[in-house]
């Protein structure tokens, strides 16, 4: 019975890391910004809930405060996936070419034009400064 | 039509000087939130520590109280949520096709990061909603992310905008269907 | 592992000190100060550690009889915990200068500040 | 570049002093005296479990009141330097921002609520568990955070925020000025009783201290964000 | 048991000099906090593996957010001029 | 048993966090950043978890619930900066 509850704790742990790591992988391999968050917000959520379930498996006793986590977690994540994600396309961040189709950007062309960031440039060098 | 501005109007407190026929019904709505508000926190302090004691009850009743009397616009999980035993069997439902979606989600997206030819056709589609209540709208847009290559971006009124992964098809009913109909279902019963 | 996070944070403490002597922006000088505190509070906290016990904080895990054999120093940690409040102070008032100074001059660039150059 | 030079060369001396400070270094196997003291004694003489807690709170709290005036006077210096000024203070302010979407403001209404209510958590139980006044100030700040940059334009008062402020202030001063009537010294933890060991109402008075502490430090955070997001844009 | 935190440690510090060489050296300014954040973020798990669970939440709860906005603030209002 | 997995996890969670951590390093834009950030602070609670495991100790996920509750806080401050409605 030990033993068991031991198995499935370690077996949901590395299940979950594992999935964390397809995230990473994702994040790396991804054209561009959206698909980035895509792939980012829904593997980092499943993947730690796993990993909380475990844990709630290794210990029972700390079950009511890994539920609580989960629980803000799954509220927390994808708010600020959502809030970011909006906030890019308002501030013009351009889309990879195989975008097929871009309804937002259709429907609202002035809230785009309005915004005076520019934060999409590309200088990624960590050199000295001028 | 659901009135969009309403929510901005209630953030800034603009609201409480209204003195339109809705501000009776207002108030009374407000009183039931405020009760349910106070017991969910109650519920969350008590499983922060995890004990029925009687100290921690009477402390966390204080402090819930309080939290109630300062913040009293607040929502909470259970606001509009419609006690009806219907409501609760959706309820737990709908956890059970979430839970069920994101799985399927992570595996999806596992599968294409794992192919070498990164096979992806992404783009920004335009869906629609019945719902009405916040937390049930709030509660779609969560699910929506979550769930198998797609990213709520905006809600306005009763359009939402989604980006996908894959886009299988940029006509609005046939993507409202493969969507959002899954949740709503089910989220229409819970809060309406 | 105390060596590890030792050097660790004398590097950092470096590398903020370095970037705020030589940046000219106020901002940046901010931002690298903050990297220094970091690295000071590291150091504070890897001297209390003592290898293979656990935190200060006595429950079911750590009865009180085996309290001195089983807990970590608790005193650098009191330390810390009050330097990093402090620090949001100090940040906070440095950040608020350096806006209202901005208001005033139009720039953040410290070179031009020359009133009391000599 | 010469100055680049002077400051690369004095970086290289600081270098050499943390080289010989790590070289001449030897981890401890056991504590030192005063944390032996503190270990041992803690929890006859105070009664809470944080030794982290009872240092902060009873051993060293003077310090601790100290750095809560710090805290004051920084709060104070902030609203000083960015006020708006006497003429403008009816005016209600008008800038020309976006709106934050749905989706932010219920979100926002959904979590300020629970994160109140962990900041109380988190310093109602310092003696317990890790965190205390401090750490539950920031959560309170930070939701109050969380409440200004959905909705920039949202007023606060700045009255009930400086009146919390000075009544647990107040408070937490008449309860050290207690300690000396009552029991040791000056903030002394055992004006009330030390309950049983690990319980919420145990160790004295370090419960009702740290809440205070959270309470002042709250207000004091909230006091500097709301001054620095009330400033006009030039 | 004491290898793999060893183990962790050292990783987490060479992360936290990579996070830092970014918040020294590069170019734009919003980066530069960010990476600052990153480092705040970073030691705060790190004083978690030395036994500080105070220290680690005191920092967890001021660094990632207080701190951030105070930084982005200042600098959304003096953006104008405001290039490197 | 236990030991064996916990150990396996956190090398992965590891190499995850390497992932996220080089493509902060690497940018291009800071959006980019932002959301490596925000994953990394995710990856972080996965730490803090798995080393309460490590030490036994039930108290360490306070520190966890602190990190799920405040964590994306920063992420939508940097939000609104990107939005230009500071």
């Amino acid at each position: 019975m030990e033993s068991a509850m031991d198995f499935m704790g370690g077996f949901l742990l590395l299940a979950g890391a594992s999935f964390l790591l397809f995230g990473g992988l994702g994040l790396l391999r991804m054209p561009d910004l959206y698909n980035r968050i895509q792939a980012g917000t829904k593997t980092t959520t499943l993947g730690t809930i796993l990993v909380l379930a475990g844990a709630a498996f290794l210990h029972p006793e700390w079950g009511l405060k890994l539920l609580l986590i989960g629980l803000f977690l799954l509220f927390t994540n994808p708010l600020s996936s959502q809030v970011l994600a909006r906030a890019a396309h308002r501030g013009g961040i351009e889309k990879t070419p195989e975008t097929m189709v871009d309804k937002l950007a259709e429907d609202f062309p002035e809230s785009i034009a309005k915004s005076t960031t520019s934060i999409s440039s590309s200088s990624n060098k960590i050199g000295d400064k001028s | 039509m659901y009135d969009y501005d309403t929510t901005n109007k209630q953030a800034s407190g603009e609201w409480l000087l209204d003195s339109n026929l809705h501000a009776e019904k207002k108030l009374k709505h407000s009183m039931r939130d405020r009760v349910v508000l106070f017991a969910t926190l109650l519920l969350f302090w008590l499983m922060l520590n995890g004990t029925l004691a009687l100290d921690s009850l009477i402390i966390g009743a204080l402090v819930s109280f309080s939290i109630t009397l300062l913040f009293c616009s607040g929502l909470s999980f259970f606001t509009e949520f419609r006690a009806t035993p219907q409501a609760f069997a959706a309820g737990i439902f709908y956890y059970i096709y979430f839970f069920k979606e994101l799985i399927k989600s992570n595996f999806k997206l596992a599968a294409i990061v794992l192919n070498p030819s990164l096979p992806i056709k992404p783009g920004i589609v335009k869906v629609r909603t019945k719902l009405k209540s916040k937390m049930g709208r709030l509660m779609l847009a969560n699910s929506i992310t979550l769930t198998p290559g797609t990213l709520t971006m905006e809600i306005d009124g009763e359009w939402i905008y989604v980006h996908c992964v894959t886009v299988e098809s940029t006509d609005i009913d046939e993507a409202t269907a493969k969507i959002v109909a899954g949740f709503e279902s089910y989220l229409e019963v819970m809060y309406g | 592992m105390v060596y590890v996070a030792m050097v660790t944070g004398f590097i950092l403490i470096l590398m903020g000190l370095y970037g705020a002597l030589t940046n000219s922006n106020i901002l940046r000088m901010i931002v690298a100060f903050s990297v220094a505190n970091t690295g000071v509070n590291i150091v504070l906290v890897a001297v209390g550690y003592i290898d293979g016990r656990t935190a200060p904080i006595l429950d079911a895990a750590v009865p009180v009889a085996e309290a001195a054999v089983r807990i970590i120093d608790p005193v650098p940690q009191a330390l810390v915990l009050t330097a990093i409040v402090i620090g949001l102070g100090v940040t906070t008032l440095m950040l608020a200068y350096a806006y209202k100074l901005y208001e005033i001059k139009g720039t953040l660039d410290i070179a031009q500040f020359s009133e009391l150059k000599w | 570049m010469i100055k680049r030079f002077i400051v690369l060369l004095f970086l290289l001396g600081l270098g050499l002093v943390f080289a010989g400070l790590l070289s001449g270094y030897s981890a401890d196997n056991e504590l030192n005296l005063t944390g032996r003291y503190y270990a041992e004694h803690t929890a006859q003489d105070i009664g809470a479990a944080n030794i982290v807690t009872a240092i902060i709170v009873t051993y060293r709290g003077l310090d601790t009141l100290g750095e809560v005036t710090v805290l004051f006077l920084t709060a104070t210096i902030v609203a000083v330097l960015l006020g708006r000024g006497v003429a403008q203070k009816g005016k209600s302010l008008q800038r020309d921002l976006p709106k934050s979407g749905e989706l932010l403001t219920t979100g926002s209404f959904l979590l300020v609520p629970l994160i109140l209510l962990l900041g109380a958590y988190v310093f109602i139980n310092g003696h317990l568990t890790p965190g205390g006044g401090f750490q539950g100030g920031a959560i309170v700040a930070s939701a109050i955070l969380l409440m200004l940059l959905t909705d920039p334009l949202r007023h606060f008062s700045h009255r009930l925020i400086s009146i919390i402020e000075s009544i647990s202030g107040l408070f937490f001063l008449g309860i050290g000025v207690l300690g000396i009537f009552l029991a040791g010294g000056f903030l002394d933890n055992r004006i009330f009783p030390i309950g049983e060991f690990g319980s919420l109402f145990s160790a004295g008075a370090i419960p009702v201290i740290y809440s205070l502490i959270g309470l002042k430090v709250g207000a004091e955070f909230s006091s500097m964000l709301v001054n620095f997001s009330e400033t006009e844009g030039s | 048991m004491i290898d793999l935190m060893l183990l962790v440690t050292i990783f987490f510090a060479i992360a936290m000099i990579g996070a830092a060489l970014v918040a020294i050296r590069v170019k734009q300014i919003s980066i530069a906090m960010l990476a600052a954040g990153l480092v705040s973020l970073l030691a705060s798990v790190m004083f978690l593996f030395f036994a500080a669970p105070d220290v680690a939440m005191t920092e967890a709860a001021i660094g990632s957010g207080l701190t951030t906005f105070l930084f982005f603030f200042v600098l959304g209002r003096v953006r104008g001029d405001q290039r490197d | 048993m236990a030991e064996t997995f916990i150990t396996f996890a956190t090398i992965l969670s590891g190499i995850a966090f390497l992932l996220a951590l080089g493509r902060f390093l690497k940018g291009p834009s800071t959006v980019d950043r932002v959301i490596a950030f925000d994953v990394l602070t995710v990856i972080s609670i996965t730490f803090i978890v798995l080393s309460a495991l490590i030490e036994e100790r039930g108290i360490y996920l306070d520190v966890a619930l602190v990190y799920a509750l405040l964590s994306f806080l920063g992420v939508i401050a940097i939000a609104r900066y990107l939005e230009g409605r500071f």
